[in-house]
């Protein structure tokens, strides 16, 4: 097992396999979407308070995801590079940092225009909002962090103690809809009795979610690729290539 | 162990006792009601603040809509499910409120202890249902 | 390797730039010896010594001192080691024995006194005179002071004569000299030719090297 | 003459008066940040053009915005002057453990920076307007909540002090940490201001400022190691 | 290969591209001012419990003083690192006049820092409900007014350049002077608001830009010798 | 004073932190002559150099250039002088180049390609690299190759050959002596050997002075 994690740590190894994924991904990721599309815009039926508005929660709730997933998987990134010096973890991290400000965003984005119908209001100050808004300045952080140190090594380890120490955000995040009681709807989905809507509903959600992993692994193993390219380039094995 | 072994031993120890507390601590405030948000329960057992902005969140009453005056002022009553408390509101409500409605409102109480909302804003709860399967709720709720 | 031995790398790599500055450098230097890294501008004699204190990351292979990698030791490392690189390390705003005080404090205070020190540095004078008020070889000086207010086996010295004007050159060399004969070590660069031809001297052209 | 060597809590001291000692010889430059306070405070009547009861409503918000610049703006002097003058180095090579100098820095800097808003704080809040129920409470949330801004700040400084001009990047990398703090610190101020109770806004700066002593000067280590690099 | 001494036109022009090509590769410390204006915006809404009328209210007080920070922070870039490396002491000992030379640095200046603030600010004035009437004038007065911080405060940068930390004592230096530029700005976009006649302020803003470009560029070269001495 | 004397000090006086460092100088200097201003660390000679450039004021006396104060002479003086302190002037985010060209632009522009400037200094492979990561010595290799980058008469240059290796130290030995026999004028600070003597080199020491 550790071997195989040692393996695949190695920038050669992970250049050539993640090489041979991608296709995949990209052909399972428009499947997937096409799915979810299909399942949330045309089979999953009407709410029925929202009408059709609510169907904006097919992108709003796995890029919502996402944007957390995405940190949580930097911040274990951060505790390898620290632990382990494993150069991957570094790759890993800011690579996906820009990817997971991109759903950051998408879920502010999406959250606002369904705020509007629902609410009343495109934007309000409360807890959820809020910690979401600041999960953005923080992924904003790791990249000008990362784009303003030219030494690339160190580059690395710095980021890695910036998104150990925001990960605090997390939780706070996922939480404040039940700490702060605020305006934002609590889960549905993520709680540990049954989802509070119908499968029509909750499956395409989870197809959507599916997809979005499957899309971030795709864009994560392009970006990984050509950032071991342009660290690694005077290397033996990319002159190789 | 060397000394600088111990040394970095006993920081640890003192790293862990530190984060012990702390979260202690979070735990203890979590446990209190932070922001001001009131259920009209407690705002009719005197828990709600005077003369302060406090939101209050609640289900909106079948039938006590109205619009007293001018027509721009709505008036409602507001409920969770054991107490009530009327609001007042002057503006615009959001497309989404209506009777039997999930609503957070911010403002204050006047002195005959109605609420005077400065914004109204819908709350959507957890549920999603297709519209059939509402109406089976409704009429379950009925029956019972 | 002989008992004595107690710094030695493993198979050393340096890259900067996407150049390698040296690759697979195997040293080893016993107690009472002193290395003298030379070598053209950018040959990387800077990095090596930062590697060597622990400060910079290699990019390959390892130090080890005392036979442990000097990253286990971190510490226990330190309480025997001294670095004097390009930055002074002295505080502008500080006098000189203050300097002095605070550099006993974050390390082993040797046996002496600090007025000794300065004096042997020849900044007596200056005692009391804020560090920031002195000429660039003053500072040098304070900054050389250091190994003697403390106790360390390893120095590790980047271009310490820079600035230095030649009476102290020639003080510094015999200091040097008696650290090495006493069973320290040192490891220096410099561009100055250096008027040392003891037998414990060993150098390293780390230019021939790339 | 003492030469022994300093066990781990005289060498805390000694860096933590030497700290002082240069903030005293440096007297100007660590006043500002008292004065920079002063001075955010005081703009704002004059950009709202003061209407008095507008302005007593905003008086926490006004007070907490600017007492988190002014800690912000004062971070830098934490290592910056080490770094550029390698005296950080040789704080890196010391014989005792890096997390514990560090934390005696900090200190220091919030000694010089933090405490001395205390002092003022009563009077700006007077000159704003703010009700006198609150200004204990206000004075209560700086000391709690100051050394949380320092403890945090030092992190973000020793990520960037090796950047050339990393003043700037750093707020990036610190406000958003210091959200929090603002947050609950302002709504204690404004629940006092109204007579009601305090204690989940208290408990938590208080969770806060131990997590941060604990857990801030091991990343703070860690990163001034990588910024040495 | 021009070999050929420069008109003063075409040095000023040099210098200008040089600094704008520094920005370029320093891309993630230029974004800053820009950033750090957005996120102070941001933090009086968190501090403030966010009433929407409230906000509105104060909503130019706000962004203004936000921009005047912004400015702030950003001046020492302006000479900072010249002064640090010793391009300073080449440009002072430069064959032109120095005036000319540090009103291409202040332009630069303008461009990297002042000019992405327009940008922005019509989304955060909507973030804080600015009524729509008053938003051409926020970014009128933004225009006008951010080369006035810029000019202004290349002279406090070139007096403090010489400190170690001058950071902060700079900052005490330049805000009363901003202060003028505060008031005007934050009043013409709130009588914008009201529908009011705004002319007064608009004049005052453009009497301290010419003042401010026909002088500052002497005041700050005869600051930086001064500071190199 | 012959016809020749471009440079000259009248009853020129440094004090510093109370302490007269020099009193009374009177300094000559013709075209195609050299300076060598020697001295202990701390004995004024920074300090001399930056006021004969007129970046520190003299605290008794005057500098004159063909006759006039240099005060009075402002921008006509800084055509004919070029000036490496202790500091490079060397900007790290630009490029060799770069930072080349912007020393032609702030000054006269010398009819030299700028790519045979860094043959010359040994830096032709770096041209496109930013100077922030060059090692102390190119660096200061960069700093030197403005000279030949511009045209001036006199070089005002403190320790020039600080970090330089020796390869780099006697070239610039060699181009110091062509720009004296081409009618320019040095004044240098330095601690290292110069092996120069030339008939034009004159040396003035500032610690006998003291
Ligand atoms: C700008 C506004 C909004 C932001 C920033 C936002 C942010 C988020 C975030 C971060 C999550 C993930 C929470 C977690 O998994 O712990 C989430 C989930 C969700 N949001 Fe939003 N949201 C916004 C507006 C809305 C609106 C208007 C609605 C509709 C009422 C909505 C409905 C949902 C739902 C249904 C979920 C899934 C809850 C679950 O995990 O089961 N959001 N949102
Ligand atoms: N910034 C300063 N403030 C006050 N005094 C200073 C300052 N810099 C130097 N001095 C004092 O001026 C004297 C001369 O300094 P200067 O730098 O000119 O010496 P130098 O001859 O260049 O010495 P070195 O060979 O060490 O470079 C020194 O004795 C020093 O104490
Ligand atoms: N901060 C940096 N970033 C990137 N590369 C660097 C940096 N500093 C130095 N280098 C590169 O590393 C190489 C070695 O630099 P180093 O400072 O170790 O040289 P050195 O042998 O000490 O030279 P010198 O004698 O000039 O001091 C140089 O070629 C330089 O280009
Ligand atoms: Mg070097
Ligand atoms: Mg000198």
């Amino acid at each position: 097992m550790f071997l195989w994690f040692h393996k695949l740590g190695s920038p050669p190894h992970f250049y050539r396999i993640a090489g041979r994924f991608i296709p995949w991904l990209n052909a399972i990721f428009m499947v997937l979407v096409l799915a979810g599309l299909y399942g949330g815009l045309i089979l999953a039926p009407t709410d029925y308070q929202q009408g059709e508005s609510y169907r904006i929660i097919f992108v709003h709730v796995p890029a919502a995801w996402m944007s957390l997933f995405i940190y949580v998987v930097m911040a274990v990134c951060g505790v390898v590079i620290i632990v382990w010096r494993m150069k991957l973890a570094e790759v890993v991290l800011i690579s996906s940092a820009p990817i997971g400000a991109s759903f950051t965003f998408l879920a502010l984005v999406t959250g606002s225009l369904w705020g509007k119908p629902m609410w009343g209001t495109y934007w309000v100050w409360d807890a959820r909002l809020t910690s979401e808004l600041i999960l953005l300045f923080l992924y904003l952080g790791v990249i000008g962090l990362h784009n303003a140190i030219e030494d690339k090594r160190i580059a690395g380890r710095a980021v890695a103690i910036l998104a150990i120490v925001g990960v605090v955000n997390v939780p706070i995040i996922h939480y404040s809809v039940e700490w702060w009681h605020s305006l934002h709807q609590p889960a549905s989905l993520t709680k540990f009795d049954k989802p509070s809507m119908p499968p029509s509903m909750y499956v395409p959600i989870l197809i959507m979610a599916l997809a979005f992993q499957v899309y971030y692994a795709a864009v994560l193993f392009q970006k990984c690729r050509a950032e071991l390219l342009q660290r690694e380039r005077n290397s033996r094995w990319v002159e190789e290539l | 162990m060397t000394p600088a072994r111990k040394k970095r031993l006993a920081l640890v120890v003192l790293m862990v006792a530190g984060v012990s507390v702390g979260v202690s601590f979070a735990l203890q405030s979590l446990n209190q009601n932070i922001m001001f948000f009131k259920t009209p329960s407690e705002v009719r057992a005197g828990e709600a603040p005077a003369d302060r902005l406090f939101r209050v969140g609640g289900m909106v009453v079948a039938g006590s809509v109205s619009r007293p005056g001018d027509g721009l002022t709505v008036q409602f009553d507001l409920t969770d499910n054991e107490e009530q408390v009327t609001v007042k509101y002057t503006g615009i409500l959001p497309d989404l409120f209506r009777e039997g409605q999930g609503i957070i409102a911010n403002g204050r109480l006047d002195a005959r202890g109605d609420f005077v909302a400065e914004e109204v804003l819908a709350k959507h709860d957890e549920n999603y249902m297709p519209p059939e399967l509402a109406e089976m709720h409704k009429a379950r709720e009925a029956q019972q | 390797m002989s008992a004595n031995t107690l710094l030695e790398t493993r198979n050393l790599t340096c890259i900067r730039n996407d150049r390698r500055l040296f690759g697979g450098l195997e040293l080893v230097l016993e107690a009472g010896q002193m290395l003298v890294v030379e070598g053209p501008n950018g040959c990387g004699k800077t990095s090596l010594l930062r590697i060597l204190t622990g400060l910079r990351l290699a990019d390959e292979g390892e130090v080890r001192w005392r036979g442990e990698t000097i990253e286990k030791l971190a510490g226990d490392y330190y309480e025997e080691i001294a670095y004097v690189g390009h930055h002074d390390g002295v505080k502008r705003e500080l006098s000189c024995l203050e300097n002095l005080r605070l550099a006993r404090a974050m390390g082993i205070p040797s046996a002496l006194e600090l007025d000794d020190v300065l004096e042997q540095v020849n900044l007596y004078v200056y005692g009391e005179t804020e560090a920031g008020s002195l000429s660039a070889g003053q500072r040098r000086r304070l900054a050389l002071a250091r190994l003697l207010a403390t106790r360390s086996i390893l120095w590790i010295l980047d271009e310490p004569f820079t600035s230095l004007d030649k009476a102290s050159m020639a003080m510094f060399t015999g200091l040097f000299v008696a650290h090495i004969e006493a069973g320290g070590m040192i490891v220096m660069t410099s561009h100055h030719d250096i008027p040392l031809d003891h037998e414990r001297i060993r150098r390293l052209d780390l230019g021939a090297k790339a | 003459m003492n030469v022994q060597r300093l066990s781990l809590w005289q060498a805390f001291v000694f860096l933590l008066r030497r700290d002082l000692l240069l903030a005293l010889r440096n007297r100007a430059e660590y006043a500002m940040p008292l004065l920079f306070f002063v001075v955010v405070i005081t703009l704002f009547p004059l950009a709202l053009g003061a209407l008095p009861e507008l302005l007593a409503r905003i008086a926490p918000g006004i007070v907490w915005v600017a007492a988190l610049l002014a800690a912000m703006l004062s971070l830098e002097s934490i290592f910056r002057s080490d770094f550029d003058d390698g005296s950080l180095e040789q704080i890196l090579l010391s014989a005792h453990p890096v997390a514990v100098l560090v934390l005696a820095k900090v200190c220091a800097h919030w000694l010089v920076t933090g405490l001395p808003l205390l002092l003022v704080a009563p009077l700006l809040a007077e000159m704003l307007g703010m009700p006198s129920a609150a200004q204990p409470m206000l004075l209560l949330t700086i000391l709690l909540g100051t050394p949380i801004l320092s403890l945090i700040g030092a992190i973000g400084v020793a990520l960037t002090v090796g950047l050339r001009k990393g003043g700037i990047i750093l707020s990036l990398l610190v406000l958003p940490l210091y959200v929090p703090v603002l947050i609950f610190a302002a709504s204690a101020i404004e629940n006092a201001a109204m007579g009601l109770d305090v204690t989940p806004q208290i408990y938590m700066l208080l969770a806060f400022l131990f997590l941060s002593i604990s857990l801030s000067p091991w990343a703070t280590a860690a990163a001034l190691r990588m910024s040495a690099g």
